[in-house]
């Protein structure tokens, strides 16, 4: 009895400033949506937040079809969330996993077209490894300039995302266009396409990501090498002293950061995408962001931050049909969950929380990252 | 002048912080015109809060502050230095990267209209005032060019640009040479003969004991006594400090050296600026004994450590320990052969101040078991990080709740106990202590001495970097002294006696 | 041999080309150069004093989408000249407000600055989108009006050497002609100025400033709406100065860019400016490169590069300038660190 | 079709391709003609906005299941998932703009094709007329987008069949929404001594258009009538290319409240009206004979005698 209830309060602890951003972004996007429905042709309309987070809800969870499409578009965020989060751990920001999961689901397409006669059990691994593959030397490329010559990975990650939309396009149209088609693309998946578990496509990719939530956690919590990365994010120089390689360590780091976000892109690409264009876009990318922050960098928290992202994308498009709520709404919703985490000082305020854990602290190697250090004096 | 109305007045100041440390309760404090004023205390005690609420950089819970008799309220540092408070902080507040003019008149900068800069004018008082206090200073070079001693002077020169009146100096001492000591001691009583009153905080008994007028001693944030500096000594003022009786001088016994350990021949290494830090060392260290390096700070050392123990590319020369070649063998692979390396810097080195105490004390063997095993020995073994947490805190007396509060949590002096003895394995071949003791009060210095004698005479070789003379003197076997990368000369311990020790430090003897 | 030969030949020819167009790249690369710069800029104040601002795309975004609602809203009822100038005050004051939301989080609320930047950013995106939808497309279609570019007398723009020069600079749109300024004015501030003292001092080592009496904060507060006021500057220039027109995420990346120009000029505004113009003319290049193709091998050559690559150029040519040519640059100490007033409150 | 059984009209909700809904090109426009065309029949319009490639098959779905009975897709890119939903769903009529089909096509599902290159062409005899130093240029979006590319060519013949010898400098920049680019390309172009300038880049070649007028040169739009929709742009824009998006869609919802499900590729052209080009501005005086070209042409195409790309 006591035990549960010990439990329920570590777990309050560690959740409730999540919980509480989240119900206060709701809260505030509420009045976001009732100011501006002033310019839509119904006019002021003060119930117009329900309407729109019911059909967000009953999008999302309303039915079997709903929860399915929950889980699919959350797998891929449940990845590039621990991508980010990964990357974090290290103090490292990684905004490239936009590009990493481009070059992922890409160099899976290829692969999987090129095997799409041979049989699913060989050919949708090979696609797969294609695509973490690809993601890794994408991350590789930004770890290892950081390492060695301290060109900052927030700079050159975004850079290298612009680089991998354009030089896509390039090989698309100009090595592996498929014939046969009225516009620049991969050939059919076929075999490759990984299995669909139950009806309405809950593919291999979802139990697949959720493994990965426990691989990662293992990684940082069990072993050297976590405890390595860890260290060389929380004060590189104590890390380079205890004998650890900050260099290797980094690259190391950012290239498991790629290829988490590679094995994002080859689960999108095989389990639902099927083929590569130019002009598919990775918002994955970006929302793997919020995911990592909302998840606080722990892998189980990115699970569900992941599931409910995944949910917001799955009811977006009911709200959009019932209401005439704009689905920009969920970025915004977005900005404010992070801007809630980011200050949770305003949660504590308004919902008079203490002494819970502060969910940035464990973050706050990011922004030092930036300039490389703590300034004379500034070390307590 | 003892009977002059005092200048400063501090009544009932106490300062609890949100953490909950009680450091300042109740404390009276009366300072005279043209008076040195001496704060003794254990680390911890609650000097710098005390300065640091006077600077208005802390406020106080209760308690009074009257300047020439008159009750005040200081919320900022501007409002200090408008009554006449100058503050030389325990940590430089100075800017590296500013030219010294534009340290000096940072804030009160002299302006033409438009707000732009007038350093000219700037640079010519400063050297106006540079010349009254017998400084010798070019107010266009950056502080990072200063020596230490020289970036001790701006900082004087900070306050008196300001009018100080109360010039507050913590700690201004640790890191100076004898040499630098003696010539600070110098401007502070200029000050003094012109009307200044002036609080000096140090730990070195001996400094305090020739400098102040009146020693008040702050112990667990009360003040515990006042003494003039003819009605007491050393040992008395420690007792005070600290409660107890303390021995000052260690007893070092007598050393069996053995088969020589550490063998360092033509080393050379650069500088983070790429300038040659390191020309040629040659030294070597025996098993049982411990070689002490004294030198002037800045003249080679930190990059010397960090050469040996790995974390500074050697640009020349050897480094062999035990008949191993180690020059350029790595930090992981240093550590298997036998060295160990107590750091300068806990907080930039030496700990993980976010991490729990029993992973800070595993920290530099982390990935040997028993830490780590398993498949490929990447699994870490918590229990055996849990046990060895235990047994060191218990025998390094490391006060801290329980091995999993963060190590960020504990005072400076139970910090460094914490890296003192993760350091002091038992299967030592060689220990590389730099600035061991720093900052530590003569408690923690006790203790730490003593450990270091017993791990010689157990048999390890122990290189000793000190900027502490009297430190590197009565711990040492053999003193060599360090002047401008290069070993100028050797003592045996019997014939290292301090004015000799320290003429070398300061010119480097013939060759310089 | 012959290969070698040839391969020296066409760089040589590639030389000349480059020295031939170089006429074509000069009057374009400015305006290519002019978010960038303002971008940059915004970086160089706020990293100055210590606050780093990865949120300066979300900044522009919003600034560029302000500017053109006003534009818009007003172009009708005050005529296109006023509507314009009061649709780059909003932008500058938008990007002041901003910027504004920014110190408060990261100075007072001492939020992560990475992650607020971030937060910055989407925001910016889901905001102007959503109001775009809710308000300017069901309005139809219609142009905020865009600000006419300044044109040198032909006598001054063809004056041998010093012609194309002055047309790089002063044959453009105001907001354009305008960075040169704000760089000289700003480099000078920087470093001659009272201000410029103390943005450098909090910037490096706010305690010390502190400890002389410098309000840490005060300072930090008025660089960053200071800065990000130039972020709205360069908002209002894609929408007012450059197209006329607003759509969604058309910063396009133009903010990070900006923070490669920033740190490839070392954080000073002549530097960054510098870096601005460099990645311009990279973009330049890409675009004369395909227009102008010179005759013969270098010219088949050159036709036979994929346009992606072009365009891939200026993201390729920073990565490779961050990580050889500018190395391991050192930031303002202090920079991205949050201030703490210990013992406080 | 199932449509007005419910009572309430047809139920006809869009698909946008991936991004945005107001990109003044074909998802806008596609939604005005869904708009247009519910009005005509008396039926509800509805769109959904795609943020990813990978959110294509659950918003067609989500239209599927709320029992839609007609759904628009836009973009050759959900071709591949309007296809799919086509086949499973064989009572609601599906529309794909610019979406090429190949067989078997199923019977409720039709295509809706443009012939870029005759608008092209027409706007190619435009700028063959008018230049006077005999180079014209082009600024494409994406050189990998089929209709971009089969504007430009029809351009590019046009004006070299219209005066032979002229030179028609082509840019892809990559790119539909970097209005600097646009610019700076077509500032390129002026430099060359090119004097009129048509755009097929979306923002991009808005940014192309003002850097033609503030050159005080000729600019060409595309699409619809850039004229109206980049007022900024008036003073220089002579014609724009007209791909007529709206009316297209329209008219397949009007099609299928007459005669029922609508298949195969249908292609919108001069034979149908489907392309064209705005009226003539900016040109006092309009240059003798040039009305009865364009119209020539338009007749020609009509008639299969002009081929705008051999
Ligand atoms: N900002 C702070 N927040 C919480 N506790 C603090 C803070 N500053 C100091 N303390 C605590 O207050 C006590 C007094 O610290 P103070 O720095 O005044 O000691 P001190 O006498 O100057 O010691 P030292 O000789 O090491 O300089 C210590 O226990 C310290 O841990
Ligand atoms: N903001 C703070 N919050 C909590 N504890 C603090 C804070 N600032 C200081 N402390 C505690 O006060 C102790 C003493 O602080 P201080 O910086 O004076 O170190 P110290 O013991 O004097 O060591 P040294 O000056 O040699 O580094 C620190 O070890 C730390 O545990
Ligand atoms: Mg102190
Ligand atoms: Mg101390």
């Amino acid at each position: 009895m006591s035990r549960l209830r010990q439990a329920a309060r570590r777990i309050w602890r560690v959740a409730s400033i999540p919980l509480l951003a989240i119900v206060l972004a709701f809260i505030v996007a509420a009045f976001v949506i009732v100011i501006s429905s002033v310019f839509t042709s119904t006019g002021l309309d003060v119930f117009l937040p329900l309407g729109a987070y019911g059909s967000l809800l009953a999008g999302a969870f309303g039915s079997g079809t709903g929860i399915v499409n929950t889980l699919v578009a959350a797998a891929p965020l449940i990845l590039g969330g621990l991508a980010v989060g990964l990357g974090f751990k290290a103090g490292l920001f990684n905004i490239g996993v936009a590009g990493q999961f481009l070059v992922g689901a890409f160099a899976a397409a290829v692969v999987g077209a090129r095997l799409a006669d041979s049989p699913t059990v060989l050919a949708a691994p090979a696609a797969m490894v294609a695509g973490a593959l690809g993601g890794a030397a994408f991350g590789f490329i930004p770890g290892f300039l950081k390492a060695r010559t301290g060109a900052h990975e927030v700079v050159t990650t975004i850079m290298l995302n612009n680089a991998a939309v354009l030089l896509l396009t390039w090989a698309v149209n100009d090595l592996v266009r498929a014939p046969g088609f009225s516009f620049p693309r991969t050939g059919e998946i076929g075999n490759s396409a990984l299995p669909v578990l139950l009806p309405r496509n809950l593919h291999l990719g979802i139990p697949l990501a959720v493994l990965f939530v426990f691989a990662v956690r293992w990684l940082l919590d069990r072993t050297t090498i976590g405890f390595e990365i860890r260290t060389v994010g929380q004060n590189p120089n104590a890390a380079r002293y205890a004998g650890m390689r900050p260099v290797f360590v980094t690259t190391l780091t950012m290239t498991l950061s790629g290829l988490l976000a590679g094995i994002a892109g080859a689960i999108q690409m095989l389990g639902v995408i099927g083929f590569y264009a130019p002009g598919i876009t990775a918002s994955v990318g970006f929302d793997s962001i919020a995911v990592a922050l909302l998840g606080r960098s722990d892998p189980i928290g990115i699970l569900f931050a992941a599931i409910l992202f995944g949910a917001f994308r799955a009811g977006a498009p009911l709200m959009q049909i019932e209401t005439s709520v704009p689905i920009e709404i969920i970025d915004i919703i977005q900005a404010l969950v992070i801007l809630f985490l980011a200050a949770d000082l305003i949660v504590r305020r308004v919902f008079r929380v203490r002494s819970t854990k502060p969910v940035i602290s464990e973050l706050a190697t990011v922004a030092r990252t930036w300039a490389g250090g703590t300034p004379p004096g500034g070390a307590t | 002048m003892g009977d002059q109305p005092p200048v400063l007045e501090m009544r009932g100041i106490t300062k609890r912080f949100p953490t909950g440390t009680l450091a300042n309760d109740a404390i009276d404090l009366e300072v005279r015109p043209g008076e040195i004023h001496a704060l003794l205390g254990e680390n911890g005690a609650g000097k710098s809060t005390l300065m640091n609420i006077l600077y208005g950089l802390v406020t106080p819970d209760a308690g009074e502050i009257r300047i020439d008799g008159q009750p005040v309220t200081i919320h900022d540092p501007a409002d200090a230095i408008a009554r006449g408070i100058g503050m030389v902080h325990q940590h430089f507040m100075l800017i590296p990267v500013l030219a010294v003019a534009e340290n000096v008149v940072l804030g009160q900068e002299i302006v033409r209209p438009g707000g732009i800069l007038d350093l000219g004018e700037a640079a010519a008082r400063i050297n106006l005032l540079a010349k009254k206090l017998g400084f010798d200073i070019d107010p266009s070079s950056k502080i990072e060019e200063l020596s230490v001693g020289q970036q001790q002077r701006v900082e004087i020169l900070k306050a008196i640009y300001r009018n100080a009146r109360i010039l507050v100096l913590d700690e201004p001492t640790a890191v100076l040479t004898p040499q630098e000591t003696r010539e600070i001691f110098e401007v502070l009583r200029r000050l003094r003969a012109e009307g200044a009153s002036i609080i000096f905080i140090s730990h070195k008994l001996d400094e305090v004991l020739e400098i102040a007028d009146r020693i008040t001693v702050i112990r667990r944030g009360k003040v515990v006594g006042s003494r003039r500096p003819a009605e007491t000594n050393a040992n008395d003022l420690a007792e005070l400090m600290v409660g107890r009786a303390v021995s000052l001088r260690v007893d070092r016994g007598r050393s069996h050296p053995g088969a020589s350990m550490l063998e360092v021949t033509g080393l050379r290494a650069k500088n983070d600026r790429g300038q040659d830090a390191l020309q040629g060392i040659d030294l070597s260290v025996r098993a049982g004994e411990i070689v002490g390096i004294a030198g002037v700070a800045g003249n080679g050392q930190e990059e010397l450590v960090e050469a040996l123990i790995g974390l500074r590319k050697p640009t020349g020369g050897t480094i062999r320990l035990g008949g191993h070649d180690l020059t350029s063998a790595s930090v992981d692979r240093r550590r298997d052969r036998g060295m160990a390396f107590v750091p300068a810097d806990r907080h930039k080195y030496g700990l993980v101040l976010t991490y729990p105490l029993d992973d800070n004390l595993a920290l530099t063997r982390y990935g040997d078991p028993p830490f780590a095993g398993g498949f490929a020995g990447i699994i870490r073994n918590f229990r055996a990080i849990a046990e060895n947490a235990i047994r060191l805190m218990k025998e390094f007396d490391i006060r801290a709740p329980d091995p999993k509060v963060p190590a960020g949590t504990l005072s400076g002096g139970n910090q460094q106990k914490v890296v003192v003895a993760r350091e002091f394995r038992h299967d030592l071949k060689l220990l590389v202590l730099d600035q061991p003791t720093r900052g530590l009060d003569v408690g923690s210095i006790e203790f730490i001495h003593k450990q270091v004698i017993g791990r010689r005479d157990g048999g390890a070789a122990v290189l000793l970097i000190s900027a502490e003379l009297d430190e590197v003197l009565d711990l040492s076997d053999r003193v060599l002294v360090m002047f401008r990368g290069r070993i100028v000369g050797t003592f045996p311990a019997e014939e290292a006696q301090r004015e000799k020790v320290g003429l070398l430090m300061a010119t480097g003897g013939a060759r310089a | 041999m012959d290969a070698i030969a040839t391969f020296f030949r066409l760089i040589w020819e590639l030389g000349v080309y480059l020295f031939t167009v170089v006429p074509d790249l000069l009057p374009i690369i400015l305006a290519l150069a002019t978010p960038l710069a303002l971008g940059a800029l915004c970086g160089v104040l706020n990293e100055r004093s210590g606050v780093v601002n990865i949120g300066i795309e979300g900044i522009m975004l919003m600034a560029a989408f302000f500017a053109y609602l006003t534009g818009f809203a007003l172009h009708s009822a005050v005529g296109p000249g006023a509507s314009i100038a009061l649709g780059i005050l909003v932008a500058i004051i938008v990007g002041g407000l901003l910027g504004l939301a920014h110190a408060w989080l990261t100075v007072s609320v001492r939020a992560d600055q990475i992650i607020a930047g971030t937060m910055m950013n989407i925001a910016a995106f889901g905001v102007t989108g959503y109001l775009n939808r809710l308000i300017i497309t069901p309005s139809g279609l219609g142009g905020a009006g865009v600000i006419a570019p300044f044109h040198l007398p032909d006598a001054v723009a063809n004056l041998p050497i010093a012609g194309p020069v002055l047309v790089m600079f002063f044959d453009q749109g105001p907001i354009a002609m305008s960075v040169l300024f704000i760089v000289i004015a700003l480099q000078f501030a920087l470093f001659r100025t009272r201000w410029g003292l103390r943005t450098r001092a909090v910037g490096e080592h706010p305690k010390a400033a502190d400890t002389v009496g410098i309000d840490v904060y005060r300072q930090r507060y008025l660089n960053v709406i200071l800065g990000c006021g130039l972020a709205g500057l360069a908002g209002a220039f894609l929408t007012l100065e450059s197209t006329g027109s607003f759509q969604n995420g058309m910063t396009n990346g133009r903010g990070f860019i900006a923070l490669a120009a920033m740190i490839f000029g070392r954080w000073t505004p002549i530097g960054a400016f510098a870096g601005a113009l460099l990645f311009g003319t990279a973009t330049a290049l890409g675009v004369v490169v395909s227009i102008r193709v010179p005759e013969g091998d270098l010219g088949n050559i050159m036709r036979s590069i994929p346009s992606n690559w072009y365009a891939a150029l200026p993201y390729l040519m920073t990565i490779v300038i961050l990580a050889g040519v500018v190395g391991r640059s050192t930031p303002p100490a202090a920079d991205g660190v949050a201030y703490v007033k210990e013992g406080k409150g | 079709g199932g449509g007005g059984l419910l009572g309430g009209g047809l139920k006809i909700g869009m698909v946008t391709d991936i991004g945005q809904l107001e990109d003044k090109s074909f998802n806008e426009f596609s939604w005005k003609g869904v708009q247009d065309g519910a009005s005509a029949v008396g039926g509800t319009a509805k769109n959904i906005v795609t943020k990813d490639i990978a959110d294509y098959k659950q918003n067609i779905q989500s239209f599927v299941d709320q029992k839609y009975d007609i759904i628009v897709t836009v973009g050759f890119l959900i071709g591949t998932e309007t296809t799919a939903a086509a086949k499973a769903n064989p009572n609601i009529q599906f529309f794909g703009v610019d979406q090429f089909i190949a067989d078997p096509i199923p019977a409720n599902y039709q295509g809706l094709l443009f012939n870029e290159a005759q608008a092209g062409y027409l706007a190619g005899i435009v700028a063959g007329t008018i230049t006077k130093s005999n180079k014209i240029g082009a600024v494409g979006g994406r050189e990998d987008v089929p209709p971009v590319v089969n504007y430009i060519k029809g351009y590019q013949n046009a004006a070299q069949a219209t005066k032979p010898g002229v030179q028609v400098l082509v840019n892809y920049v990559g790119d539909f929404n970097a209005p600097d680019k646009g610019e700076a390309s077509a500032k390129t172009m002026i430099g060359q001594g090119a004097d009129v300038i048509f755009q097929v880049a979306g923002l991009t070649g808005a940014g192309a258009l003002r850097a033609a007028c503030s050159a005080k040169i000729w600019g060409i739009g595309v699409d619809v009538d850039q004229y109206q929709s980049l007022p900024d742009s008036k003073a220089c824009i002579v014609t724009s290319a007209e791909k007529r998006l709206q009316n297209a869609v329209r008219d397949g919802i009007k099609r299928f409240k007459d005669k029922g499900k609508q298949s195969g590729n249908f292609t919108n052209d001069a034979t149908n009206d489907g392309i064209g080009y705005s009226p003539l501005r900016n040109l006092n005086p309009v240059p003798a004979g040039l009305e009865d070209k364009l119209k020539q042409a338009l007749a020609d195409m009509k008639s299969g005698k002009l081929k705008p790309v051999p």
